[in-house]
């Protein structure tokens, strides 16, 4: 049997506050072969924090268990600073949230992707220069050398999304975690994006993990999902089984939503069980 | 201590007179210039109206007979109606002519040229001081924030808010100068040197590197030496607290974890994206805290014997001496007006969001 | 260090405000003044009586007693190198008058004015001068009166040279120096330093230093610091604990000599409580003149009650007063006030004057007199005083020159007691009328039997510390904290002769 | 035991029943973040330790803080067993004269901030509120008292109203203003667009409502902390001036002024000026201390 | 038939001057009628938000004119209007003061009219968004995001306005929550007989709530449809069409003639 990609087994992510502490994720396992994987729960369900964890960047006050963290056969709680340095931006990597916030304001475009690319390879400037020129061609951008001198706040959300996605993927990862690329663009603009996304996954044969609160996006577009409730997961699906879903929260997030296929009034409600996030 | 968060304060504006560009900028500045001069020479007038000095005192002495009195109080326009006197004072003024210092007799504008350069010098180079040990010092706190080291650059921090000045300078002279023998005393340069450079800019260590006299040099930067590290650690103190503060705020951006998303090392993530980033508003912190210290430390002045704007304009005042009161204002008012000015323009090529 | 040729004095020197021997009357500028100038005559330190020729050779008085002819000596040069001549001393002299700056009275008390100026003083030679008075003065009052700095040599041609709109060069002379004796002024910086080097021109013994320098130190600790690290050789500004601190340093050594200056405090008299002479004489009795003296002013003062120091002509030296509060509170009794009063005291902001004032404060308070401290700064309690408005000013007096009627006027003579007259003596500033006193002074400028003439001031003396709105406390005592390879540095009797002349560095 | 936690509980509930519940939970709330720091608490208990001397200056004196004792046989005598901290030039117990003096500095503290906070909130706030025409002129004015040399300005106004601790006081007030009406001035800006401000607007709220029960007190809280920072400031420009005879009069026990005369002995008699100096450094390190921990409490970014 | 509520003609709106000149809202008119709500969608940066403001007077009007109840509306608005017109923000955390409690916040507005039993008013706002007596003093931070949009509607609601602004009232709140508020903006517009003016980017939200709707593009309005004709998907302007698309999932086809195609 191949080694799958990402084997996450019973991991937890703690943050000590002034107030006490919280449990943001609770013994999430999951594995991920060169698939897409969606992760979907309410805000504050632990998604992001599941994403982080695997790139070992929790904040200074979490603290990160589980019985196994791997990449690729990597084992990541032993890994050092340093090892899991190396790892992070070349072999595995995320496309953060918000371009707007995620992209350094002060720096050019160029200056951002070059300096991705050359945290990992020996190439001239010249050279991450033209990879840099390539990957924003590959993310279908108009004009890369313009866009190249551009700082972030000239940058449209949709073209700040696909620089984050280029920056992201110029060193050519293995895995991909997208944790909501979607949600500051426009509705039209998002098909753009994934569709970009879902080439590379097929093309590279990439892993990905595509973190949303958008269930019916998530279950358009990948294999499998996860779905998280207070930090943990309550449901594991495939992708056309989403209708078929169990757990009364899934079946809530689905029923909730207005849609324009059926007009229903009043909507109905999610009601939510103290039991889900025991 | 007048330092305040008012430098970031004033980013939003900042970013709005941007937008008019650099011409727009320019003349904006020529306006607030003028006009904060304007209001400069208005305050001086009502002080030197207002203070209980009579200034004919400062010319003529305690022991003049009466006659020399009023001719002199004559002679200085004391006797004209309050608005007509206004209106010389102002008329002289516009047309740059500060009249002559009482005190010194020279000209004003040469007084001010021998006394600001002295405060630009120790201003330079204290400022230089707190940047360059303030900021890493910033730097380290923020990133072991909570840790014992923060503790420590905090209270160190703490301590140049509140120790007084006289004081800590006596105690740095007593130990640096008279018993470790390490710097030079008090005043500019030694009595040997004197009169071996020719002033050209006024300030010591640039003119006589300007006209080779490196022995000179070196003498005047070790007169220099402890009052600006005096200086310079009380702008150490505020500008340590300013790096931490806004760095912490920086670390706390997505940003950084995109930096840190792409592999980089700890290191290149605080240094060139962090602290690129803070440097923005801090630029407008260290230029505040510079313009703050070239209004010259009284103080710091006397203790070192340091013959700078600060006391010169303290010591006009207590003659009501009041040319020298205005042009000295003047002056330190423009330098205030000017460098604001210049961090504006720094902040524009600083920060791309603002051109 | 400083070097060898050099002597680096700190002294505060920020009341400089002029070079021009006409017009100088600061403390420091008369220092100055008294190395770099010479003037016709001068007098022995040791026993000020003794008066003696410099530029003048010798003199006469005339048989009116009117005018005074003094013989130039010959062959003496100016530092520039000009000859010294009677029409230089004319040229002083009548300079000084028509400038009109603030130490003209000096010569105008002998009524020589603007207008008169040319002919009452007149070279008749190239080597003699005529100084013609319109009453017969005292001779020693005249002779004294030009010892002082406003009756300093300058050098007519160099002067002239740079003179502008008819201004007798003094807008130059402000920052230059045109003079003959045992120094030049090479530079001023205002707040900084003054320099001054030896006179290669100088007629008399050379002075043994290459260079005399004053640095403005403001900070006496700081003076005190830079002399003990040797970075100069005198500090002139200590305070009496810094003194007894520094005299157990080996290297350096205390000089002292006692100064004209008074310390007391007047009693303005538009205050009704003030008015009171039996106000006045208790709180004669209410100031611990010995305690003061020996702690806050140890070395610095010695108790002197009457308005002529030490050393001048005349002078009382007994001090009847010492603190006395019983009979302080039966005066005050009498005077209606057995419970004290309250009264404002204006104090400059500088030692030892402030601490004087405390000390007065809290013996004061002993009586019931409540003093309520009103700290400014000097010019500004000064403006007061010269207002009239304040109750009681603590000050220092220093007589303008060697001879008792200069005090004797300014204590005991008020002409007119309106608020705009134009004479503001001390007893003037202190509202006190002085019909007969005013009077006795007037008398006893003509008076020109020496012992006569003590005798006047004796009694007018007497009269004033008796009566008049004066608390006179101390006289000064200058002191220099020195280096000890410092030889020969001459404190005189007067601020005029503190001089770097003979002084040498071992 | 159990009154205590069970008042905790009330105070800590996310359900308060009254307007005062609320209140006082919030005050516990803030308390307790405070708590939590523990050089703040350390600074809180420094101007807690100030005001309970200040309060207490007689009884905690064991001198008479102005009269002066013999010049001749106790003066400038070191810490002693009967003048705890030694005796000054007039003879005075610096022990009590600091224990009074404490007075004093707690005025400058308390009548700066009540002078200069408001003033300094009002342009800010009007300044930053209304814009335009209105801000230009308030900042201009602003910018003229922050161009001129501050101690100067001090120096002039205390020369004007006359020397006195109380006018040396509004001098520093009136010189302290402006960098509070800058930050105020920033703070307005950030909230004056803000959605509740807009809310407030679309009910009609007036201006000055607007200004005064939401921008204001929104202003409050960063100013308040940068007048705690700036505690230190004052009492020594308080120091400053009274170092340059401007200050309290004598025999007031200012302990500037204090320090200003002591320094004449500061080599040999160290005590006389290093004692207040050590007094105005415990102070000013409190208030420092007690800023920087309600910059956390306070600071409306934090809440969140 | 009903009275025009509010009638729109020819609005124009523009920020800045020179460079910086947007003009936000061009020509657009539009008319509701009393008990009647509409729809406002479009893309980011249409000028949808721009439209009410104007309405609220919060943006400059540059042209064209404004009528509630066939009055022309005055500058500044009098206090009328207010109790006519009321909003609701987008963001809940950051409509709310963050320093006052429910109980302040909602007695705000009742203190600027004048209104006298304000202590039953606040309790029956609260009653009505759903929110019991107990939430009446705490502070923001101290509610959920669907918590605080509550109480920002029972704010908009406690004068009794006739017209409610909604602008994206659920997009910051998950699926869930969004549910519940607009349902209870349901149920509150028939018991109070309101009538809404809702932006939303989401054509079903706006389908849910609203009997009509226009589409708004760059500061025009291009194309003014029905609820009804959304769901049958009639509807005539290539841009409403593509949004209608997009709502529906994720696609691996791009579309044909999509205006972000990258040539
Ligand atoms: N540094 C931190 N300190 C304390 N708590 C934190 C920290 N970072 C995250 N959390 C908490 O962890 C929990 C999970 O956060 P996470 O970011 O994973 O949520 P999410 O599912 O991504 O939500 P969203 O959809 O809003 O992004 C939240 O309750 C959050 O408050
Ligand atoms: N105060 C303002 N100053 C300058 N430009 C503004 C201002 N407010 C809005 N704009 C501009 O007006 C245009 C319309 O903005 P508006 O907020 O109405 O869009 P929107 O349709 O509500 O978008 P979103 O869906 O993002 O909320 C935008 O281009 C915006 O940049
Ligand atoms: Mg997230
Ligand atoms: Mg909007
Ligand atoms: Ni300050």
């Amino acid at each position: 049997m191949t080694t799958p990609l990402v084997e996450v087994e019973d991991l937890s992510v703690g943050f000590d506050l002034p107030d006490g502490r919280v449990e943001a994720v609770r013994g999430v396992s999951f594995t991920l072969g060169r698939e897409r994987l969606g992760i979907v729960g309410e805000s504050g369900s632990g998604k992001s924090q599941t994403g982080r964890a695997l790139l070992g960047l929790t904040a200074k006050n979490g603290t990160v268990t589980a019985k196994r963290l791997a990449f690729d056969g990597i084992d990541l709680l032993r890994a050092s600073e340093r090892e899991r340095r190396a790892l992070r931006g070349s072999r595995m990597t995320m496309v953060m949230q918000d371009p707007r916030y995620s992209l350094n304001p002060v720096m050019t475009v160029e200056q951002q992707i070059v300096e991705a690319y050359r945290a990992h390879r020996r190439v001239s400037r010249a050279e991450a220069r033209d990879a840099a020129l390539a990957m924003l061609q590959s993310v279908r951008i108009d004009q890369p050398q313009r866009v190249l001198a551009l700082y972030p706040h000239e940058l449209s959300g949709g073209m700040g999304q696909r620089v984050m996605i280029a920056m992201m993927l110029i060193t050519g990862p293995e895995l991909l975690i997208a944790d909501e690329p979607t949600s500051a663009l426009d509705v039209t603009v998002r098909g753009d994006v994934l569709r970009i996304l879902d080439a590379l996954v097929a093309e590279r044969g990439m892993g990905l993990i595509l973190i949303s609160h958008d269930l019916e996006l998530v279950a358009s577009f990948c294999d499998c999902v996860l779905v998280m409730y207070a930090g943990r997961i309550v449901e594991e699906l495939r992708a056309d089984a989403l209708h078929d879903a169990k757990h009364p929260y899934t079946r809530g997030l689905i029923g909730c939503l207005p849609r324009l296929d059926r007009d229903r009034h009043p909507l109905p409600v999610l009601d939510r069980d103290p039991a889900w996030a025991l | 201590m007048s330092l305040d968060q008012s430098a970031l304060a004033a980013r939003p504006e900042r970013r709005g007179a941007a937008a008019l560009g650099l011409l727009g900028g320019i003349a904006g500045f020529l306006l607030t210039l003028a006009i904060t001069l304007l209001g400069l020479v208005v305050v001086t007038f009502v002080i030197g109206r207002v203070v209980p000095i009579d200034p004919v005192l400062a010319v003529v002495g305690d022991r003049a007979s009466g006659d020399v009195y009023a001719r002199v109080r004559a002679e200085m326009g004391l006797d004209l109606p309050l608005l007509e006197q206004f209106r010389i004072y102002l008329v002289k003024a516009v047309t740059g002519d500060f009249g002559r210092s009482v005190l010194t007799t020279n000209p004003v504008i040469d007084d001010i040229r021998t006394y600001f350069p002295a405060t630009i010098e120790l201003a330079t180079l204290g400022t230089l001081i707190g940047t360059v040990i303030g900021i890493p010092l910033g730097v380290f706190a923020a990133v072991r924030s909570g840790s014992f080291l923060d503790q420590v650059v905090r209270i160190v921090g703490l301590v140049g808010y509140s120790v007084p000045i006289f004081w800590l300078g006596l105690m740095a002279l007593l130990l640096f100068y008279a018993r470790l023998d390490w710097v030079a005393g008090p005043g500019r340069l030694d009595i040997a040197y004197d009169y071996m450079v020719t002033p050209v800019t006024g300030m010591i260590t640039v003119d006589a590197l300007m006209q080779g006299q490196t022995e000179v040099f070196w003498n005047a930067v070790s007169h220099l030496v402890l009052p600006a590290c005096l200086l310079g650690y009380f702008s150490l103190a505020y500008i340590s607290r300013m790096t931490r503060a806004l760095l912490l705020n920086e670390l706390g951006q997505e940003y950084v974890i995109t930096a840190r998303v792409k592999g980089l090392s700890e290191t290149r993530v605080i240094w060139r994206h962090a602290l690129r980033n803070a440097a923005v508003p801090l630029l407008t912190v260290v230029v505040l805290s510079y313009a703050t210290l070239l209004e010259g430390s009284v103080l710091t002045e006397t203790v070192f014997a340091w013959p700078g704007i600060g006391s010169y304009i303290t010591n006009s005042l207590q003659n009501a001496d009041m040319n020298a009161v205005l042009g000295g204002t003047l002056v330190v008012g423009a330098a205030f007006v000017t460098l604001n000015l210049l961090s504006d323009l720094l902040y524009r090529l600083l920060d791309p969001r603002t051109r | 260090a400083t070097p060898k040729d050099t002597l680096v004095q700190a002294w505060m020197i920020d009341d400089i405000i002029s070079l021009d021997p006409a017009e100088i009357f600061e403390i420091s500028t008369t220092e100055i003044a008294g190395n770099t100038y010479e003037r016709l005559i001068g007098y022995d330190l040791d026993d000020v009586s003794k008066i003696f020729g410099v530029v003048a050779e010798s003199w006469t008085v005339s048989d009116d007693g009117k005018t005074i002819t003094f013989k130039i000596r010959e062959g003496r040069k100016f530092a520039s190198g000009n000859p010294i001549t009677a029409a230089d001393v004319e040229f002083s002299l009548q300079r000084a008058v028509l400038l009109d700056k603030s130490p003209a009275f000096i010569i105008n008390q002998f009524g020589i004015t603007k207008d008169n100026v040319k002919t009452a003083i007149k070279a008749t030679g190239d080597y003699t001068l005529d100084f013609t008075m319109d009453r017969p003065y005292a001779p020693s009052f005249a002779l004294y009166a030009l010892t002082s700095s406003v009756a300093s040599v300058v050098d007519k041609k160099l002067v002239m040279e740079h003179e502008a709109n008819g201004d007798f060069g003094y807008e130059w002379l402000k920052t230059h120096y045109a003079g003959s004796g045992p120094f030049t002024i090479r530079d001023w910086r205002a707040n900084e330093v003054a320099v001054l080097e030896r006179n290669p021109n100088y007629s008399g013994t050379p002075a043994p230093l290459a260079r005399v320098i004053y640095r403005h130190i403001p900070e006496t600790a700081t003076q005190r610091i830079l002399l003990e690290k040797g970075d100069v050789d005198i500090a002139r500004n200590l305070g009496p604990e810094e003194i007894a601190a520094v005299s157990t340093n080996p290297d350096i050594k205390i000089q002292s000599a006692p100064k004209g200056t008074l310390y007391y405090l007047g009693l303005n008299q538009k205050n009704p409580e003030l008015a009171k002479p039996e106000v006045r004489e208790a709180l004669k009795y209410l100031v611990d003149y010995e305690a003061i003296a020996d702690t806050i002013m140890k070395n610095q003062a010695s108790v002197h009650q009457a308005f002529l120091p030490k050393g001048f002509l005349g002078a009382v030296n007994d001090n009847p007063y010492k603190l006395d509060v019983d009979k302080a509170k039966a005066l005050l009794a009498k005077a209606g006030l057995p419970d004290g009063f309250t009264v404002t005291m204006d104090v400059r902001s500088a030692q030892p004057i402030t601490g004087v004032a405390e000390a007065i404060q809290s013996t004061f308070a002993k009586a019931g007199v409540k003093l309520e401290i009103i700290p400014g700064d000097g010019k500004q309690t000064l403006t007061k005083y010269r207002a009239r408005t304040h109750d009681i000013y603590i000050g220092v007096w220093g007589p303008d020159y060697q001879d008792p009627h200069t005090n004797a006027q300014t204590f005991a003579s008020n002409p007119d007691n309106k608020d705009d007259a134009s004479s503001k003596t001390l007893a003037w500033r202190n509202a006190w009328p002085t019909p007969e006193l005013g009077k006795e002074v007037d008398a006893a400028i003509l008076e020109r039997d020496p012992a006569k003439r003590a005798a006047l001031y004796e009694a007018m003396q007497r009269e004033v510390m008796a009566d008049g709105p004066f608390v006179i406390m101390f006289q000064q005592t200058e002191n220099a904290a020195e280096r000890a390879n410092v030889k020969g540095f001459i404190m005189g009797p007067s601020f005029d002769n503190n001089l770097a002349t003979a002084t040498s560095k071992e | 035991m159990a009154a205590a936690s069970s008042l905790r509980l009330w105070l800590t509930t996310s359900e308060p029943r009254s307007r005062a519940q609320a209140r006082l939970g919030g005050l516990y709330q803030g308390f307790r973040r405070l708590a939590r720091n523990p050089t703040a608490m350390v600074g809180l208990a420094v101007v807690v330790l100030l005001v309970v001397v200040a309060a207490f200056a007689p009884l905690l004196a064991t001198h008479s803080p102005t009269a002066g004792g013999d010049l001749r046989t106790e003066r400038l005598l070191p810490p002693g067993p009967v003048f705890w901290l030694g005796t000054d030039d007039q003879a005075r117990d610096i022990n009590s004269r600091i224990i009074y003096g404490s007075r004093l500095t707690l005025a400058v503290v308390v009548l700066v901030t009540v002078i200069a906070t408001p003033i300094g909130l009002a342009i800010g706030t009007i300044s930053g509120y209304f814009g335009g025409w209105i801000d230009r002129i308030l900042m201009r004015i602003t910018d003229i008292f922050l161009a001129f040399p501050r101690l100067v300005l001090a120096l002039a106004f205390v020369a004007a109203l006359g020397p006195g601790i109380e006018n040396a006081i509004i001098a520093i007030a009136i010189t302290a203003w402006p960098p509070y009406a800058r930050l105020a001035r920033a703070e307005t800006l950030t909230i004056r667009n803000s959605d509740f401000i807009h809310a407030v607007r679309l009910q009609g709220g007036s201006s000055a409502r607007i200004l005064l029960k939401h921008v204001v007190p929104l202003c409050l809280s960063s100013v308040t902390v940068r007048v705690t920072l700036d505690m230190a400031g004052i009492i020594l420009t308080a120091a400053g001036l009274g170092f340059l005879g401007l200050g309290a009069q004598p025999p007031t026990p200012e302990w500037g002024t204090m320090i200003a005369q002591g320094r004449r002995f500061l080599i040999d008699q160290w005590w006389v000026a290093a004692m207040p100096g050590i007094a105005i450094f415990v102070v000013s390190l409190g208030f420092n201390l007690l800023g920087d921990g309600l910059r956390d409490v306070l600071d409306p970014r934090s809440v969140r | 038939m009903a009275e025009t509520l509010l009638a729109i003609d020819d609005l124009r709106v523009t920020f800045g001057v020179g460079r910086l000149h947007v003009a936000a809202v061009e020509g657009v008119s539009l008319r509701l009628e009393a008990g009647e709500s509409l729809g406002l969608v479009g893309e980011s940066g249409s000028g949808k938000s721009t439209v009410l403001r104007a309405v609220t007077g919060l943006a400059p009007v540059a042209g064209g004119s404004i009528r509630l109840a066939g009055e022309p509306v005055r500058l500044p608005r009098g206090m009328d209007f207010y109790r006519t017109v009321q909003m609701v923000f987008q963001d809940p955390f950051a409509s709310l003061h963050p320093r006052h409690t429910v109980d302040q916040i909602l007695a705000e507005p009742l203190a600027i009219h004048r209104v006298a039993d304000a202590d039953a008013r606040i309790v029956t706002a609260l009653a009505e968004v759903g929110l019991g007596p107990s939430y009446r003093f705490r502070y923001p931070h101290q509610l959920s995001g669907g918590q605080r949009q509550r109480v920002a509607i029972a704010r908009a609601l406690v004068l009794r306005p006739r017209l409610v602004l909604l602008d994206e009232p659920t997009s910051a709140l998950d699926a869930s929550v969004q549910a519940e508020i607009l349902n209870l903006l349901e149920t509150l517009r028939r018991e109070l007989g309101l009538s809404y003016v809702l932006v939303s980017h989401d054509l079903a939200v706006v389908a849910h709530l609203c009997e009509r709707l226009v589409v708004m593009r760059r500061g025009r309005i291009v194309e003014e449809t029905t609820a009804d004709a959304l769901r049958s998907g009639t509807v005539r302007d290539a841009y409403t069409r593509e949004m209608l698309r997009a709502s529906k999932g994720f696609t691996r086809e791009p579309p044909a003639g999509s205006g972000l195609q990258p040539s």
